[in-house]
Order: structure tokens, then C-alpha cells, then sequence
């Protein structure tokens, strides 16, 4: 088979809406190691309409420290690909001013089997969640906002 | 000396710019911490400990684009040149 | 806002390829409680080119019993859907001939939080690969093949 | 007494067939296997277990869609026009 054409989708920070989940996905049919994977697991991060102290959201905002972000996601995945069984990693993390259902995040690992792949979902989301350099503004309905750290 | 500073998050809100070049007298991240709060009198709400007369210890150090590490972070060396950012702590979305 | 256009995309058994990832989120964005969502999660299982005993793999057939597996489906996404925080459950399977790297299932778990979610897809999972009236024929490249059981 | 059976997976190959109506002297599902059996030999070694002279303990039966869980499935009786299908264990992709 002919895999010249893969044009992997880069792991890191992207514009809000510069890439969708299809995308990748489409993209990941033409992994050269593809034909190893049984499971793909995908993790959308979206704008809940309530934070968790409860009070209700207006709208959100991400700011990122594009190169340091970039760094730690690449490293994040670099790590997980490592694990026997997972056969690639792409975490997508967007920056700019997001809507109530708005997608802010994607993290899909394709693996040999669901067992791993779950694991690897799970450390790949909890890990973006901490490592990596970017802020959420939270804007309510009442006109306030705050930086959640 | 020169060295350009990159505003993220609360940073950006209160200095209202993502970055800008600052001339410094002190070539350490105290001199221009004493710069920064002089100029945007919030920041030092936000990143200082008066209690310690330190950073506060949730406050990462970023120049040119590497983490700091070193314990008394007032402490650490400026170049010319060097790009800096304060950081406080993360939240992915 | 008006959700009289939400037509949701229904839980069971289809043909390969009459609906994709795409489309049952494009779906899930019209949910009437979209808003109180943060997380979704998707598993996707795709023929790999190995068994489980190791051999190689040409194709893979799936027959089904759609009454009795719809029915199981259906109960299972019910059963899910009342743990606290979820907000909706679709269970997709496909039944034809697939090739290597073809997509078998769609599991989409959509959660106010990320931890209530990561329970639920695995749960929805395990269960759909044991209690659903499925069976997978492996045909490998010898020209032998084998209904698993 | 007529029933349909309907086969999937391992039945589907052996009999060439997804479903068929057969012509029952016994009402019971002792009597549909006796003739489907006696019809399609390789069907006997797949779900009877000639030590117990029963069906396999693996083997579910479902009349009209519904699961039958008698323990003796052998003496389970049968209508005139139900649908009846033996289904082997589950496997999803």
C-alpha cells in the first residue's frame, strides 16, 4: 500500500474551528500503521453551560502559551505512544472565545485493543488538563468573568 | 538592558497587550518584577507574596520559552534579549 | 432556543455505512440538554488485521438478529442513561462484509463531566460486546474462516 | 404445525439460508431441532451435547424475539406460526 500520502494531523494549539474531529479521523484511515488498530477513542472537551461552582456561563475564552503548549502536548503524546498497544496520539486544544457547546478540545488515541486505549484516553485527558499552557476565562451571565487556575 | 515580557490570561486583561519590551535596570526577575508592579500595580496582587517578599509558589518563570526551575526565583539572571513570561497555574479546556 | 429540529439519531443496528461519527455528533449538538454537557466520548471499533489468536486477517462478516439486538441496545442505553450526569448514550453497530480498517461501532457517551462519562463508555462497551445478538465471522488470508464465539 | 426458523451466523452458512418454514409433527422445540437436524446434519455437532441429550448449555432459544429461559429447553412447546431462532453466544465487533 501506498502511504506517501499521509499528511499526519499535527498534534497542538489551533484556532477555534480550524479543524474538526472528521478531520482527524480522516486522516488517521491513512495512518501507516492503521491496519494494527481495533479501537479509536476520542475525548471532545465542550462549553458547559454552568461552571463548576455552578454559577451560569456566557461564553469562555482560551489563551495559550502557544510554544511552551505545543512543547508539553508533543511530549505528552511522545510518552503515550510509548505504551505497547497504542498505535497514535493527537491532542488538539483550540484558543480564542467560545459559545455554550462550543468544542474546545479533542484527544483521540487509536490503539490494537479498547483496554489500552482506554487507559491512555484517560492519562492523555487528565495530562493536557494539567501540563500544558493554556487558560480558560470563564464569562457569566451576569457580566463577570474569571481565569480559573 | 532590554528584555520583552509576554502577558497571558490575567496578565493580558489587566496590562491590556500580549507583550511589550521593557528597559531594565537590574538584570534579575526581581528587577523586573519592581518594573512590572511599578507600571501595572494589579500584577503584583497576582504573582507576589508579601508575606515571603517572594513570587508566590504557584508562579512559573518562563524565559525564552523553558521553564525555570531554580528555587529563589527572584534570583534568577536576565540577558539582553531574553523573552520572560510569568505563568499561573493551567486549566485545559 | 428551539428544538422542535432535533431529530435524534437512533441506537441499533445498521447497515455498513448508512451513518458515520459525523453525523450522530452533528446530531447530538441539537440535543435539548446539549447546554449541560462538557464531555463527549466516542469508541469506534475498526477491523484490525490480526485475531486474537494472531492470524492474519482478510475481512470480517457481521450478522445480527436486528429485533433482538435493537431491543438490547435500547436497554442498555437506557440503563446508562439514568447514572447521574449523563445526558445522552447512542450505541451504533454495523452488520455486512468490512475490510481491514473499516468501521464495526459507534459508542457515544455525552456527560456534564468528563469522569461520569469515561465510567459510562466503558460500561456501554463491555456490555454491547456481550449482550447484543451479534456474532463476527473472521475470514483470514489462508481463505479459511471462523464465526468467534 | 408450521414454525419459522431463522438462522444466523454458523446456521446461516450450514443451511444456505436466513430463514425457513418448517412443517413440525411434534410441538415442541425437541421436535424442531429432530428435524432440523435430520435436514442439516452439521447443525447437530454445533449446538447438541449428546452426553446430556440436550442442547449445548451455550445455546439460548428465542421464540417471537423473545429469550426463552426454561432450563429444560428441550420440552419447551411451540405454536403453530411462532418464529424461533437457536442463537449461539454473542460476539460484537
Amino acid at each position: 500500500m501506498n502511504n506517501n500520502n499521509f499528511t499526519p494531523v499535527k498534534s497542538g494549539i489551533y484556532k477555534k474551528d480550524e479543524i474538526n474531529l472528521s478531520n482527524i479521523i480522516f486522516s488517521l484511515k491513512n495512518h501507516p500503521k492503521i491496519k494494527d488498530a481495533g479501537s479509536i477513542l476520542t475525548f471532545t472537551g465542550i462549553v458547559r453551560n454552568t461552571s463548576k461552582e455552578g454559577k451560569l456561563i456566557r461564553s469562555l475564552e482560551i489563551d495559550a502559551y502557544e510554544e511552551l503548549a505545543n512543547n508539553s502536548i508533543n511530549k505528552i503524546c511522545k510518552e503515550i505512544k510509548e505504551i505497547p498497544g497504542i498505535v497514535d496520539v493527537i491532542i488538539i486544544h483550540f484558543k480564542g472565545v467560545f459559545d455554550i457547546k462550543d468544542e474546545l478540545v479533542h484527544v483521540i488515541v487509536t490503539s490494537s485493543h479498547r483496554e489500552e486505549g482506554f487507559k491512555a484516553l484517560r492519562l492523555a485527558v487528565e495530562k493536557y488538563k494539567k501540563e500544558i499552557a493554556v487558560w480558560k476565562k470563564e464569562v457569566f451571565i451576569d457580566g463577570s468573568s474569571d481565569w480559573v487556575h | 538592558m532590554k528584555v520583552e515580557i509576554l502577558y497571558f490570561a490575567d496578565f493580558k486583561d489587566i496590562t491590556g497587550k500580549d507583550r511589550e519590551f521593557l528597559e531594565l535596570k537590574e538584570n534579575t526577575v526581581e528587577g523586573l518584577t519592581s518594573k512590572i508592579f511599578s507600571k501595572y500595580n494589579p500584577l503584583k496582587n497576582l504573582i507576589w507574596d508579601e508575606k515571603i517578599k517572594n513570587l508566590k509558589g504557584n508562579i512559573s518563570i518562563v524565559i525564552n520559552d523553558k521553564l525555570i526551575t531554580d528555587k529563589n526565583k527572584g534570583d534568577v539572571g536576565l540577558t539582553d534579549g531574553d523573552k520572560v513570561a510569568f505563568l499561573l497555574p493551567f486549566a485545559g479546556g
